[in-house]
């Protein structure tokens, strides 16, 4: 091994050098301030589980297998998968193969430790003739080869997106361009230097064979320079532009990581974890394939990674529109491989707007409220009474008195099953806040969730069973009511049937079941309602199903979509559960149920329906 | 001097005097909003009118003939629940027209 | 073929009979008492739903029908019932022996002056629907202003649905027509405000609901439940409208630069005195009365006399065509009969 | 507005009016109001015009208020004016003129009531008999005491010393007519000129050359209202009515308002007062109300009489505008002297509104 030049340094090593200090500076500063503008709290939570060996190795292990490998991707298709995880990971170990390599060579680095390890070939002439030389070499070969067939697919994704299961992409802004053609040029451009440089500082399979055929053609090794110049160019433009492209995902998304594990929340809608989420953005456009509202092409730039985008630039106006627009169904949060929660970003993005007259619930008497709801009725049907005695609290909801079929048979079923019970909404109640929760109308909904809270809590009751999923969200997120059991209506009726209190009589009618936003990707009830319906009769799935099920679009999440705009993305959530060719729809949110019914060929019921239906009074 | 008695003010709404330049900016943002037909399927579904006469119905009217007060009375419990959307006959995103209400009128408003 | 068929009244109802008797052989007589043919739709601008130009209906209809033997200016003198035909005095002096007559004597404009409440002939603002079809056809109205047109009226209901009228029956066409005229003002003046003023608003017929959600979405003309009470003169010559707005419950007024009356549709004098020279009964709304008003309208209760149109009642253009097509029909049955 | 138009309704609108021998009834309010005016009324009828009008001391209210504010049913009403009718019948009339608007009202009522229902009638007459013996025939003519002026306006603007022109600028004056709602609000064709555009007023006011103006508000009710004003409560509605009035026909700058009823004009009269003191506007020029005559005190104003013999000095709104304008000659200092030459005393003046 030895020096080539004395100097160690030459000037193409200028606008990389510049780029590398430049992206360092910034992204220490945003860090810094991202940091700074968490509320204190969650501050102080953070760098507590920064130093926390729980959450520090699964910081490491996320960071690893998300930000490296794209765990998440690869279990989306394969090719995308090692698509990104080629790049991703191949030019990490490029870096990491490279500064292993100029610590086992060289000492007393100082300022040159900035760029020798990527340009390491040009300044040093090496020996592949010995085994670590050989070796190190390959390895750097090998990994270059890596990211170069990244980029290779990187390529043609660009032009057919579908052999990586994508139907839609992002279209990219201009910066955005300038990075891609950027990091597409650099691996390229670095095989070409290293390649030209190969006869003298050494080379592999990949780099020396090239240079034989460059010797060929470009015997004068003044040609060699140009290639380091533009290979320099290509890394310091990539720098110089990733703050302001979507490749600023991947320096934040290793804040985002620890931010998650910490447990923090958003709560300003620019600043602290929101800004981290905007900008680990890979602008991969996953969303906008899983977003219901694309099958209404003029939605495609309302959906997530046009949000962030938004936000980056502060386009209020943009921001409002497509924050307002969203059903908040959560796919896109779900699907996301650097967990942008959509949903949540857009509702923080709602609370910050200015009203002028704000409603107010103080004058709605709990204490009257809760005098409606205090008179426990045991079910008629003492023999399957429950042993525990147990005071059921039934909040049917809102959107349930539109649909009067749910409360009737679900009241039916607790009779049957002998529960004692009670309607906490008989004559209207109130409502249970979630709606002007997704409005952004936060204070009003605490209000709200504080007078639902006495109610409750006053009407003696042990368990809150609820028909909608909407309200069951923000029953479990939202209230505290110590002592009482909020559950939904697909949870409770699994258990009265595994508990043998209902017998269901199975037939061989062919059900699909859709999971309700709310429910399914909101709460995490997936099993229950397919274990309910099981019993009943033959269950079928739909194509896109669990977390991946597609909004009704009756949702209330959305402000701004009229109706007429909403009935392509149910007729598209309705063809989606045509899969399996079900006899009849079932879900469990008077939401999806009326929205359904209104464009569905096939009955659609609640799930209390098929269980009134198919069940009679069990024994305990 | 005092007689025991005095002028009562009319109760009639005189349309040339109602001031609707804020009516006129909620209709450009809310085109919908005269699309309504009064059939008052909103009225009769909402769960604040309970608590505070709320009616959609009689607050569109009522910001049409300048009875900004009483219209806003009635939103005070609105819970933004959205039964009146699913009711709604013609089909107008009542929801978001409160939320435009709520950012158009109102004390700052003025 | 030699029969005679004597249409009365050459409106549209008279001229889509005679065009399809034509078609069918005969050769009908039309008597018309005033100078032109197609009647109140001749002096209409355009049709709802489509806003078809009135007066291509009207002459193609006068075209199809022009082989009949057709007297302009020409009103029936007397009727006498022979043994088992009528015969007809004209006032040009021809007499007409006649099996079959075909009463399309239409209907008559309510007189707006009757609901003196509303100022039609003493307020100089205020025009009757007739009126302002008037002014689309010609631009000629001195009463509609067309520079400061601000504020514009339509009060619906003018002498129908009116104990006080004596028209107790609703005359159907109006709510569509104000719609539709509030619309066209409204496409004149942009910047006027539109009010109509409606007891009920029945939007009954094929595309009218359409139209009625146009109005208010894309026209923005605003409707107010009340029906209009009085109607005053401002000191600089406006008019000034009270109605309650029974929606809020509260009286309202206000100031407007036109008004216009919705008069309704009665039967017209002329049916009444057709009918009492061919003894015909009148039913209970002063329409001509038929055999069935279900099974068979066009029928009268009179051997070989029928009818067409809105002689019976309010009609639409549509329906008064259909029902002259299938009164066609039925003379054309009942002269095969006859043979 | 198209004059043509309204003359056509007035076409419309006439009634029969006997010219001679007329039972008169008077008004219960009236007298206490503005006394000269049925006084007036019976001078210009009997002395100047040399009509028959017989009046009785023996008649008694005619039960119109009671059975407005709703205190008295129907048939009690029914049978005090079939003794009403009765005393005419006695006295050999048949024609039957009231001075009061309600009264007007109430007989045409009930003429009609028992028009369409005989058997009505035919119980009240039971009942008038049982009650005093009395028999009654329905009288063949009912007019309201305006409507007489109105038939004898050309006679008196024949005789007439004075036109309703203002004298400084030669332009008729413009009057405002208002109608006892009672006139022909409840039977159109029982007032000169229908209900819409009554022309009772107009016709005496045209003819001694004065111009109508019509006011958006011409139709609304003075506000009394009888049970409006009689309950105290109520009494800031009624105010609230006469205020409406004023404030609409303020812009026209009427010189005079003339009126057919009883409470018509003394609301609008002393009103202007309260008004003047509670909100501080007056409507007339200079701080001066506007005038409300009763058409008795114009005919009488007219033909030449003394303001003061006539009871002007009783007006709350001073006349002495008006009468400069129109050139009456008037004595100020007669003004509070009574006929019997006794001093009658002067009122308290009030705060804003501009009095002689």
């Amino acid at each position: 091994m030895r020096e080539r030049f004395l100097t160690g340094y030459n000037d193409f090593v200028l606008p990389f050098v510049c780029g590398m200090i430049f992206v360092l500076a910034y992204c220490i500063i945003g860090m810094t301030r991202i940091i700074l503008q968490l509320p204190a709290q969650d501050r102080k939570r953070f760098f507590i589980s920064l130093v926390t060996p729980k959450t520090f190795f699964k910081n490491v292990k996320d960071i690893f297998l998300k930000c490296l490998i794209h765990v998440d991707l690869w279990k989306r298709n394969k090719l995308l998968g090692y698509m990104h995880s080629s790049i991703a990971f191949g030019w990490f170990m490029l870096i990491l193969v490279g500064h292993i390599e100029v610590f086992l060579y060289t000492s007393n680095l100082g300022a040159k430790a900035l760029y020798y390890p990527i340009f390491f070939r040009y300044f040093v002439a090496e020996t592949e003739s010995t085994m670590k030389g050989s070796l190190i070499f390959f390895l750097m070969d090998f990994f270059l080869l890596v990211v170069l067939s990244g980029i290779a697919l990187a390529i043609i994704k660009r032009v057919r997106s579908r052999l990586f299961g994508m139907r839609r992409t992002t279209n990219p802004s201009f910066l955005d361009l300038v990075g891609l053609y950027s990091l597409w040029a650099i691996f390229p451009l670095r095989l070409l230097a290293e390649s030209f440089t190969a006869d003298i500082s050494g080379g592999s399979f990949l780099t020396k064979s090239l240079n034989y055929v460059f010797t060929e053609f470009l015997s004068n090794h003044a040609n060699m320079l140009p290639a380091w110049w533009a290979y320099s160019c290509a890394l310091g433009i990539f720098f110089f532009v990733l703050p302001f492209s979507r490749y600023m995902h991947i320096p934040t998304e290793i804040l985002l990581i620890p931010l998650r594990n910490a447990g923090i929340r958003i709560v300003n809608a620019r600043k602290g974890l929101a800004k981290a989420q905007v900008y680990s953005c890979p602008s991969c456009g996953l969303c906008i394939d899983a977003c219901p509202m694309v099958v209404l092409k003029g939605n495609i730039r309302d959906t997530t990674v046009y949000l962030n985008r938004q936000i980056r630039r502060n386009n209020e106006a943009r921001i409002e529109e497509i924050s307002d627009k969203c059903l908040l169904c959560g796919k896109c949060t779900a699907v996301c491989p650097v967990g942008v929660e959509g949903d949540k970003l857009r509702i923080a993005q709602r609370s910050v707007r200015k009203y002028s007259y704000s409603p107010d619930y103080s004058n709605i008497s709990a204490e009257k409220e809760a005098m409606m709801c205090n008179k426990f009725v045991t079910a008629p049907n003492n023999e399957v009474s429950s042993a525990d005695n147990e005071k059921v609290l039934y909040f049917a909801g809102c959107m349930t008195a539109l649909t009067p079929v749910i409360r009737k048979t679900t009241e039916s079923v607790l009779e049957k099953a002998g529960v004692e019970y009670e309607i906490m909404d008989k004559d209207g109640g109130l409502c249970c806040g979630r709606p002007l929760l997704m409005a952004g109308r936060q204070d009003q909904a605490r209000q709200l969730v504080e007078k639902n809270t006495e109610i409750i809590m006053a009407s003696g009751a042990d368990t809150l069973l609820l028909s909608c999923p909407i309200c069951y969200r923000i029953f479990r997120e939202n209230y505290t009511l110590p002592g009482i059991e909020v559950i939904h209506h697909t949870e409770y009726f699994e258990r009265l049937v595994l508990s043998g209190r209902l017998r269901m009589r199975r037939d061989n009618t062919k059900y699909v079941y859709h999971d309700p936003c709310e429910l399914g990707r909101g709460c995490g009830v997936y099993e229950q309602p397919r274990n309910v319906i099981a019993s009943a009769g033959v269950l079928v799935e739909a194509a896109r199903n669990r977390k991946e099920s597609i909004c009704c679009g009756g949702s209330l999440g959305s402000l701004t979509l009229g109706f007429d705009k909403r009935k392509a993305m149910t007729e598209n959530a309705i063809s989606n559960l045509m899969a399996g060719s079900p006899d009849r729809i079932v879900t469990a949110c008077p939401l999806c149920m009326s929205t359904f019914s209104r464009y569905s060929d096939r009955p659609v019921e609640d799930i209390a329906q098929v269980v009134d239906r198919t069940s009679e009074a069990g024994k305990l | 001097m005092d007689f025991g008695f005095k002028l009562s003010p009319s109760s009639a709404i005189n349309l040339d005097k109602v001031d609707l330049s804020r009516f006129e900016k909620l209709h450009g943002i809310e085109p919908d909003i005269i699309k309504c037909m009064a059939c008052g399927s909103c009225t009769s579904s909402c769960p604040a009118n309970r608590f505070s006469g709320m009616s959609l119905r009689k607050v569109i009217l009522d910001l049409q003939r300048g009875r900004e007060k009483e219209a806003l009375g009635m939103l005070r419990n609105c819970m933004l629940c959205g039964k009146c959307t699913m009711v709604c006959p013609r089909g107008i995103n009542t929801r978001h027209l409160i939320l435009s209400i709520c950012r158009i009128y109102g004390e700052d408003g003025k | 073929m030699k029969e005679n068929i004597v249409i009365i009244g050459g409106g549209i109802a008279g001229l889509e009979a005679a065009a399809q008797l034509l078609s069918l052989g005969y050769k009908p007589i039309i008597i018309e008492k005033s100078d032109h043919l197609g009647g109140h739709v001749a002096e209409w601008n355009c049709l709802f739903p489509d806003m078809t130009p009135a007066r291509d209906i009207v002459s193609s209809l006068a075209a199809r029908s022009a082989d009949a033997n057709i007297f302009l200016n020409t009103e029936i003198s007397f009727v006498n019932k022979l043994k088992d035909s009528y015969n007809i005095m004209l006032s040009n002096g021809i007499s007409i022996i006649t099996k079959i007559i075909l009463v399309t004597t239409g209907f008559s404009v309510f007189d707006a002056a009757k609901k003196e409440e509303y100022g039609y002939g003493v307020y100089d603002q205020v025009i009757t629907n007739r009126d302002l079809e008037h002014w689309f056809n010609t631009g000629e109205d001195k009463r509609v202003n067309d520079c400061g047109m601000n504020a514009v009226g339509f009060v619906h209901c003018v002498g129908s649905r009116d104990e006080k009228a004596r028209n107790p029956q609703c005359s159907k066409v109006c709510c569509i027509t104000a719609v539709k005229q509030a619309i066209e003002l409204k496409q004149k003046f942009p910047d006027a405000m539109v009010y109509c003023f409606y007891m009920d608003l029945r939007m009954f017929g094929k595309k009218y609901e359409d139209f009625y959600i146009s109005a208010q979405r894309d026209y923005g003309v605003r409707f107010i439940r009340g029906r209009v009470s009085e109607v005053s003169e401002n000191i600089d010559g406006r008019v000034i409208v009270k109605a309650e707005d029974t929606l809020s419950g509260k009286p309202v007024k206000v100031t407007l630069d036109l008004l216009v009356l919705m008069a309704g549709m009665v039967c017209s004098p002329d049916s009444t005195r057709v009918a009492n020279m061919a003894r015909l009964p009148v039913d209970s709304d002063g329409f001509l009365k038929s055999e069935d008003n279900v099974a068979d309208i066009i029928s009268s209760p009179k051997e070989g006399v029928f009818y067409a149109g809105a002689c019976t009642g309010p009609k639409t253009v549509p329906e008064t065509l259909a029902e002259a097509r299938a009164a066609a029909l039925k003379v054309h049955l009942y002269i095969k009969g006859l043979e | 507005m198209i004059y043509q138009g309204k003359q056509k309704i007035w076409a419309d609108y006439q009634k029969e009016i006997p010219d001679n021998h007329w039972f008169y009834v008077r008004s219960c309010i009236r007298q206490n109001f503005f006394p000269g005016s049925e006084k007036m009324f019976l001078e210009i009828c009997r002395n100047v015009l040399k009509k028959d009008f017989f009046e009785t001391e023996y008649h008694t209210t005619c039960g119109g208020i009671a059975y407005h504010c709703d205190t008295i049913p129907q048939e009690t009403v029914m049978t005090i004016v079939a003794r009403q009718f009765a005393l005419m019948t006695e006295a050999g009339y048949e024609n039957y003129v009231a001075s009061c608007i309600t009264s007007f009202g109430n007989y045409a009522e009930i003429i009609e009531t028992w028009r369409e229902f005989p058997e009505v009638e035919t119980r009240i007459r039971e009942l008038l008999w049982k009650a005093c013996r009395r028999e009654f025939k329905i009288p063949k003519n009912l007019a309201h005491a305006s409507d007489l002026i109105y038939k004898y306006r050309n006679e008196i603007a024949a005789r007439a010393k004075y036109r309703l022109v203002n004298r400084y600028t030669g332009e008729p004056l413009k009057v405002v007519e208002h109608i006892g709602c009672h006139y022909a609000k409840m039977f159109p064709s029982k007032g000169v000129g229908g209900a819409e555009y009554p022309y009772v007023l107009c016709g005496m006011i045209e003819s001694w050359g004065g111009n109508v103006i019509d006011y958006p508000e011409r139709r609304h009710c003075c506000g009394y209202g009888f049970r409006q004003y009689h309950v105290k409560a109520n009494r800031g509605y009624s105010l609230s009515n006469t205020y409406k009035k004023f404030e609409s026909m303020e812009p026209y700058h009427p010189d005079f308002i003339l009126t057919n009823c009883p409470g018509c004009p003394y609301f609008m009269d002393r009103w202007q007062y309260v008004i003047a003191e509670t909100e501080g506007k007056t409507y007339g020029g200079n701080g001066y109300g506007i005038p409300v005559l009763t058409y008795e005190e114009l005919a009488s104003l007219v033909l030449g009489y003394d303001p003061w013999d006539i009871g002007m000095q009783l007006h709350q709104v001073a006349v002495e505008p008006l009468l400069d304008k129109i050139g009456i000659a008037y004595d100020p200092k007669e003004k509070y002297k009574g006929l019997n030459e006794k001093d009658l005393m002067r009122p308290e003046l009030p705060g804003v509104l501009r009095c002689c």
